[in-house]
């Protein structure tokens, strides 16, 4: 079937080795006259160099206040198909982990009542469904209940969908179980990802270790992060099979195949904390000075393993630049246990939530509310205690605040003492 | 026009149970893997506890993808994985194969269907560009998504079927300063950037917008309240210091009559040295390498190239799992600058609130 | 009164040629010099390419000098140095020997004028300390100065005639946040701090106060003006919010109405780990080891047992070479707080303006 | 003579083995009866635990506006002889040289007309002569100027008293002749040095190698730091000597005479760029990758040095915490030859000065001034070039600042056209 609009800027995307959407779109548009649209306004943002598509007004799914992005074209003079094009965000399975059976009902339903485009998946986690009018909104939001047993997930000043590394079901190195963990969470705060109530947005992200392969540390007001407390598990044999060339480093990441492994150059010399020692026979590790920071793991999979004694470290804060520029997410619990069902760090983050709902600004993220007010007043609300693990450094500024408790004889003076004491 | 179709709303399920979509073995050995092993690039192994053994096939996912490419991977995934497959964290595709046997097969067939499931982004190669909505689907957008990623990779190919860099590299997207694609601690970054100023509509700005909230919006305070007469008329409007803009773009966010878009103002920043593992080293943001490249579709050549450029001088200059950051972080940022071929601008100075900690505070320099 | 003796006035001559002071050995080998040995603690030869020699003993400095000390110095130099001696950018008195017969006699002779004339201060011990002044001469300070040096340096007297540190320990003291010292970048640093907000004096400020220069004085914007009836006229004064108050004492500074001393609110607070060369690592500025220790004269035994304890934990873990700041790079602040036996509190934790940038952004941490 | 004052608590720090101050005031105090009063106010403060000294009036010498520090007992009922108390601060001479001859005529003079009490010497260098009355002022200025040919430091809005490491005189490193450039700047600004006319005080001082003997990369506006450009020279046979025992490692620093050095150990790993090699025979050093740090140089000077094409690195805005918190010198100029006359440098503090006196406000060090408009207004109005060594690090926010001329096509642009594009 022809299409409506020449393309020939966007031809060009269908050239080369990487997947073309192009293609993909394309072959969507010859049943779906929205996708014929997006590909002609795609052309003229192409040509023009500006994009063509307006704010977004209020639009969504009964008794939710998020999950839908409206949005509409600003030429349905030459795109009427796509005049309003509003996506959903669905809620993922947690780590992603699908049946075709299930992948295909969506699917079917997003043929159905959108544009058949998606993205698998979107930045925070979703599924994002791209493109569909206001009508359609609710009917696909029932099929997708009540077919797919799936939900939307979060916009606006709400909870955002969490995520997952996708940990114990297939990693060796997952202190705790990521999955687990966002699943129970997103369920148990349902009423937070579905009604925006807060100051602004706030996401949370679970990796199951320091590798942080869902990037909490970077993206989310929570962090979530597996450690551990006790020693690296050793295999000894392991070891000296590495150095002896029976194994592939780094789970083969570098593609040599099995190849003798120069554990002092490339596992004890770039350990950040110099704890390690090989003297060609045996490892040797002083755990207490160890930071956990992965390295010597990653490269020996098959002989060092993270220890037995897991749990969380838990960083708030992180977040895009707007406005006071980006942040990471900074430590304020080292180490917390993270068993179902995970009732000490509900309570924690239900604490968290209320504090920021009350002092927080309108669009002031967690992360600068605490830069605002300081870490101190944020732990103490917290009833959490200052520990030298949260911070790099302490300060180089005199400018210490003392409270008017803390000081022998409190504030209160009298200027008459004084200038008995001292004349003027 | 909400056409009502079952007996019963349901809401506030939350997400499908995971463990509905695990494949068996993952079930069985759930929180027992033992250690992975990477075969080729793009297939991984996972061995349990009990020996028991999960192949792993990974292929470049587009994100954007039609309802029926979805299906062409359920297709494969029925055909050799018993329908189980999985996304990652970065928009790749994985088929999950328990049957040893299937995964020649299988491979075999990815490889059929031309660049459609290209196999790789394991290990010290480049893997799946995180990206965002860019012209398809975003109102502010300064690029396109989609298309700039898709320029790249092609270029970057090579890289993603193999690895044969020093560490990991991982590239990142974001059309605006927004920055949804979260682009600031990535090895390598791109990013969408305005260079003009808002357009203040002052005949619709006090109809479509909240003064006061356009007004507090800016970081830098550039936006005062003003009145003007338009056709006779006086009309509410705002005045922007033009000077004091960054072109950040968050006016436009909380007003429509204050767009910034423009086909020459707008392109691409590119930011070197992220990331975020705690590997070795701590998280680190990534910084300005290039402070403007033009808006070029529909294939970017510019950036493409500025891009490989910076992968080259790694590749030859970074030792063995030294991510971007960690070798700059090495040799100096003069030395960066001189190997990547880049020149360096006030651009690069930072000026705003932290600037002052980026200064260098000693004689340590290299020549 | 002023009385005019000399035909003249001469102004503005500046210093004197330093030349006029120079011995003749370092004239003669001026930017010649090709190595220096320190031949025991205090002792220094330095060879020239001629092969001259010049030696210099070091003595401790007290700083605050009368002239009949430093005619006794005079003495001494007349003696054994024709007349030639420096002093130290750290305050101590260095002799000049160009005749290596005299070094011997030198050293007999400062060694019998009792504690005068200590010989030290080189190479990896601990030096003069560099202060301020103290309730001897300024209007601002918290504590006294040259006090609680002569404390402190009674006590590590030990580590001034001796070289067996892992490297130089430098420190300094200031007696008010203005920091004259300079301690903000030193090893060790002693601060006199204020903790009670400014007593302001509503019935004299206006008289001697410019109202706006004191509000505008605070960096934290606590204070504000206001109006208050003293028996029964209305004056004008100011109010501080005493939240936001953290004693910086500019108020003070611009306005002596709102005075700060406070016998019980005014004490020490204890810095560690900053240097000022470029070896090695950069100049790094000296962060907060002891929020407050009181104010104790006359020999402040709290801070002389603190910086005791912060040294033999230095001198206990550190390596040959390493810096207090390198060395606690090295193990982590969470080490250095347990091998120093100072108890973490709020007030290390940063809230000033650049707060954000000394949070721990990341998962590596020791237990 | 018995003293006036009691000072029990005073005497407490007669004992111990570091030379005791108040011993010597003490002595003082049999011929001064200021000093005497002196002891007894330094008595009652540390009895009260309160300074007893009061903010300083304007006093000084005729045709200078600085130079004096004036200062008021507030306790004149106590302590009259110390009821006026000003300081005088004499420039010292550059790096500290005396003959005994000239430090006596300074001690003469100021027993005849002050306290007798000096600060040998302040933070900033000079020479501090503590306690006199105003009318003493002028007649010890004039004393000092005719008899010692000694003239007064600075304070106030001014420039202050330049100082400078030994450098040439006495140190085998000094890459640049420190002395000579310190007291060729201040006799130069004698007039900026007396008369204060800018927005607040500005300190200069210089050392002769990274090694930073007088601090200037913390305490001075403007820190001007010998280096080299070329290549460290070695001494091969040294190096050798030093191996072998035959040397004490670090000009016996650490007061072990001659031993074996461990090259490796103690030079090549602790070296920061990485980029010298021993092999037990040679050392070699890949001079491009050198930061010039000092540290192998400090190690063996013997055996190496700084190399000859030498000149100094520039760095600017070092200053306490007041207000804005503390800063270090920044690097401005990375290289400049400094010779005799120095006109390239005078003419560079010269604009230095005249832009940041423009746009100062009052009380504003020069590096809160470059803090607040950017390093980029400096950099442009001074006419230097951005250069990477600058910074540590480029920025990491995307706050990028372009200038009009710097964007195709400019700013003004057309809402009608754009609303053409782009229905609203
Ligand atoms: C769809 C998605 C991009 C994508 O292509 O994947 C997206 C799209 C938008 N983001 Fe985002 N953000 C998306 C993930 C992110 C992320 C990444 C993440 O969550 O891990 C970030 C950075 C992390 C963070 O939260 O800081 C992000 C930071 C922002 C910001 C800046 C927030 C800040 O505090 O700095 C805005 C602006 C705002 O909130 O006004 C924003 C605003 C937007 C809006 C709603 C535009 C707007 O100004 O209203 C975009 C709608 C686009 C559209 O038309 O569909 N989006 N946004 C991502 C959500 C998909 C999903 O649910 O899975
Ligand atoms: C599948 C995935 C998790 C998921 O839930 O989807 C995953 C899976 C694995 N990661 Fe990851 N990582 C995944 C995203 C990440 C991310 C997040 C990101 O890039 O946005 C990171 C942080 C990146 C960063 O630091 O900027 C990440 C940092 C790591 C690291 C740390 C590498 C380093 O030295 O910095 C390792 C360890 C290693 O590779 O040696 C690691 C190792 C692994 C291992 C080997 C873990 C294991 O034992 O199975 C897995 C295969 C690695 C491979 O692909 O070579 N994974 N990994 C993600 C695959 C993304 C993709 O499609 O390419
Ligand atoms: C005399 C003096 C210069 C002057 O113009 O008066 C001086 C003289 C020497 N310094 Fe220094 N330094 C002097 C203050 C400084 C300062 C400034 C300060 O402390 O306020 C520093 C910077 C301190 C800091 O980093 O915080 C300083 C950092 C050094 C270093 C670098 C050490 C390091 O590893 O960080 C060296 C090299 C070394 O010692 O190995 C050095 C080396 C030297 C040498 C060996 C230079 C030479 O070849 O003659 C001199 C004898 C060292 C000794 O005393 O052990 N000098 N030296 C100062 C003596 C002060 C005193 O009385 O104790
Ligand atoms: C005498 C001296 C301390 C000493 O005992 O050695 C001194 C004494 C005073 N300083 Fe200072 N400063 C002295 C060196 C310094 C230094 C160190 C240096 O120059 O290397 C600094 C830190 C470096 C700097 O300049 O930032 C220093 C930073 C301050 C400040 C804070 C300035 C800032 O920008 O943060 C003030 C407060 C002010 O200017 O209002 C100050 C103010 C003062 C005043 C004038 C008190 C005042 O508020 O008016 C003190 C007079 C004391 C008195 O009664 O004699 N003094 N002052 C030093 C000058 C002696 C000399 O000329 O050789
Ligand atoms: S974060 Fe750790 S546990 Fe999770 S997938 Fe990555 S390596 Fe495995
Ligand atoms: S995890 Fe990191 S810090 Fe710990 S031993 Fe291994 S390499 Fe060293
Ligand atoms: S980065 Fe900006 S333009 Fe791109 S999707 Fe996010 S908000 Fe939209
Ligand atoms: S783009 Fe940003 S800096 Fe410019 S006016 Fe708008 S809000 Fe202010
Ligand atoms: S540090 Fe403070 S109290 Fe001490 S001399 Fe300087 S200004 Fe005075
Ligand atoms: S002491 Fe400092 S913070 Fe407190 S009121 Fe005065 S100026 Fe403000
Ligand atoms: S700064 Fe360098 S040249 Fe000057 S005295 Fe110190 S070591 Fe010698
Ligand atoms: S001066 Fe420093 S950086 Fe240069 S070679 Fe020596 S130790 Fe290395």
């Amino acid at each position: 079937m022809a299409l409506k609009h020449k393309t020939p800027l966007l031809d060009e995307l269908e050239k080369g080795p990487w997947p073309s959407f192009v293609t993909d779109i394309k072959k969507m548009a010859e049943k779906k006259p929205a996708c014929d649209d997006l590909l002609g306004l795609m052309e003229l943002s192409y040509k023009e160099k500006e994009g063509h598509w307006k704010h977004g007004g209020i639009v969504g799914v009964m008794g939710y206040g998020g999950g839908v992005i409206g949005r509409y074209c600003d030429r349905p003079d030459l795109f009427p198909n796509i005049a309003h094009f509003h996506t959903m965000r669905v809620n993922q399975p947690t780590g992603k982990y699908y049946t075709s059976e299930r992948l295909r009902k969506v699917c079917d339903i997003w043929e159905e009542h959108g544009s058949g485009i998606t993205n698998m998946h979107g930045s925070t986690g979703d599924i994002i469904l791209l493109g569909t009018t206001t009508d359609k909104l609710e009917p696909c939001f029932q099929d997708l209940t009540h077919q797919a047993n799936m939900d939307i997930g979060g916009s606006g000043s709400a909870l955002r969908t969490p995520a997952a590394c996708l940990g114990m079901s297939r990693c060796e190195w997952a202190c705790i179980d990521s999955q687990d963990i966002i699943f129970n969470l997103t369920r148990t705060f349902q009423d937070e990802l579905h009604r925006p109530a807060w100051p602004y947005k706030f996401k949370i992200k679970c990796s199951a270790c320091p590798n942080d392969c869902v990037a909490a540390i970077a993206r989310a007001d929570c962090s979530i992060i597996g450690t551990w407390k006790d020693n690296i598990r050793i295999d000894p044999e392991a070891v000296r099979a590495y150095a002896a060339g029976e194994f592939a480093p780094n789970g083969n990441a570098h593609g040599t195949g099995p190849e003798k492994l120069d554990i002092q150059k490339w596992v004890t010399d770039l350990c950040p904390t110099n704890c390690m020692w090989w003297d060609g026979k045996e490892l040797k590790i002083n755990d207490k000075e160890c930071t956990r920071c992965m390295h010597c793991i990653n490269v020996m999979p098959r002989a060092l393993r993270p220890g037995k004694e897991t749990g969380a470290t838990i960083l708030l804060g992180a977040k895009a630049p707007i406005l006071e520029g980006a942040q990471l997410s900074s430590v304020v619990i080292p180490f917390i246990k993270m068993e179902p069902p995970y009732d000490e760090f509900k309570e924690f983050i239900e604490k968290l939530w209320e504090w920021w709902d009350e002092n927080g600004k309108n669009r002031e993220r967690l992360g600068e509310l605490i830069q605002r007010v300081g870490l101190r007043n944020f732990l103490e609300t917290m009833g959490l205690q200052p520990d030298p693990r949260m911070i790099n450094t302490p300060r180089y500024n005199p400018y210490i605040f003392f409270k008017e408790e803390e000081v022998e004889g409190g504030w209160k003076r009298s200027a008459e003492e004084y200038r008995m004491r001292h004349k003027a | 026009m909400t056409e009502k179709k079952y007996q019963d709303r349901i809401t506030d399920i939350g997400p499908p149970d995971y463990h509905d979509f695990l494949p068996p073995v993952v079930k069985d050995n759930y929180g027992q893997w033992k250690y992975h092993e990477i075969l080729e690039p793009g297939v991984l192994v996972h061995v349990a506890e009990s020996g028991a053994e999960l192949y792993t096939v990974r292929v470049g996912g587009t994100r954007v993808m039609s309802v029926d490419h979805i299906r062409e991977i359920c297709d494969i995934a029925d055909k050799y994985c018993d329908g189980h497959l999985r996304f990652t964290t970065r928009n790749n595709v994985e088929f999950l194969v328990s049957d040893k046997s299937k995964l020649e097969p299988l491979k075999k067939d990815l490889k059929s269907r031309g660049n459609k499931f290209p196999i790789g982004g394991t290990g010290a190669g480049i893997t799946n560009i995180v990206h965002t909505q860019g012209w398809l689907h975003c109102h502010t957008p300064a690029i396109d998504a989609s298309g700039v990623v898709k320029a790249v990779m092609d270029d970057l190919f090579d890289y993603f079927t193999s690895m044969k860099l020093p560490a990991q590299v991982r590239i990142s997207l974001a059309c605006c300063l927004n920055m949804c694609g979260a682009v600031h601690c990535s090895d390598i970054s791109i990013l969408g950037i305005h260079r003009k100023p808002p357009l203040v509509e002052d005949n619709r700005l006090d109809a479509v917008c909240e003064v006061p909230l356009a007004i507090a919006a800016c970081p830098t305070a550039a936006i005062k309240p003003a009145k003007k007469t338009i056709e006779g008329k006086e009309v509410k409007t705002v005045v922007v210091n033009e000077e004091r803009c960054m072109f950040c773009g968050n006016c436009y966010t909380m007003c429509s009559a204050m767009p910034l878009a423009d086909y020459e103002g707008d392109g691409i920043a590119l930011w070197v040295g992220g990331k975020v593992s705690n590997s070795r080293t701590a998280p680190k943001f990534s910084k300005l390498a290039i402070p403007f490249l033009p808006n070029e579709p529909p294939r970017w050549p510019s950036t493409v190239k500025a891009i490989k450029k910076i992968v080259e001088a790694y590749a030859k200059g970074a030792q063995k799992y030294e991510r971007i950051g960690e070798w700059i972080e090495r040799i100096g940022w003069e030395r960066f600058f001189d190997q990547a071929g880049i020149t360096f601008t006030h651009q690069h100075i930072d000026d705003y609130r932290l600037a002052m900690t980026t200064w260098r505070t000693t004689t340590q320099f290299k020549w």
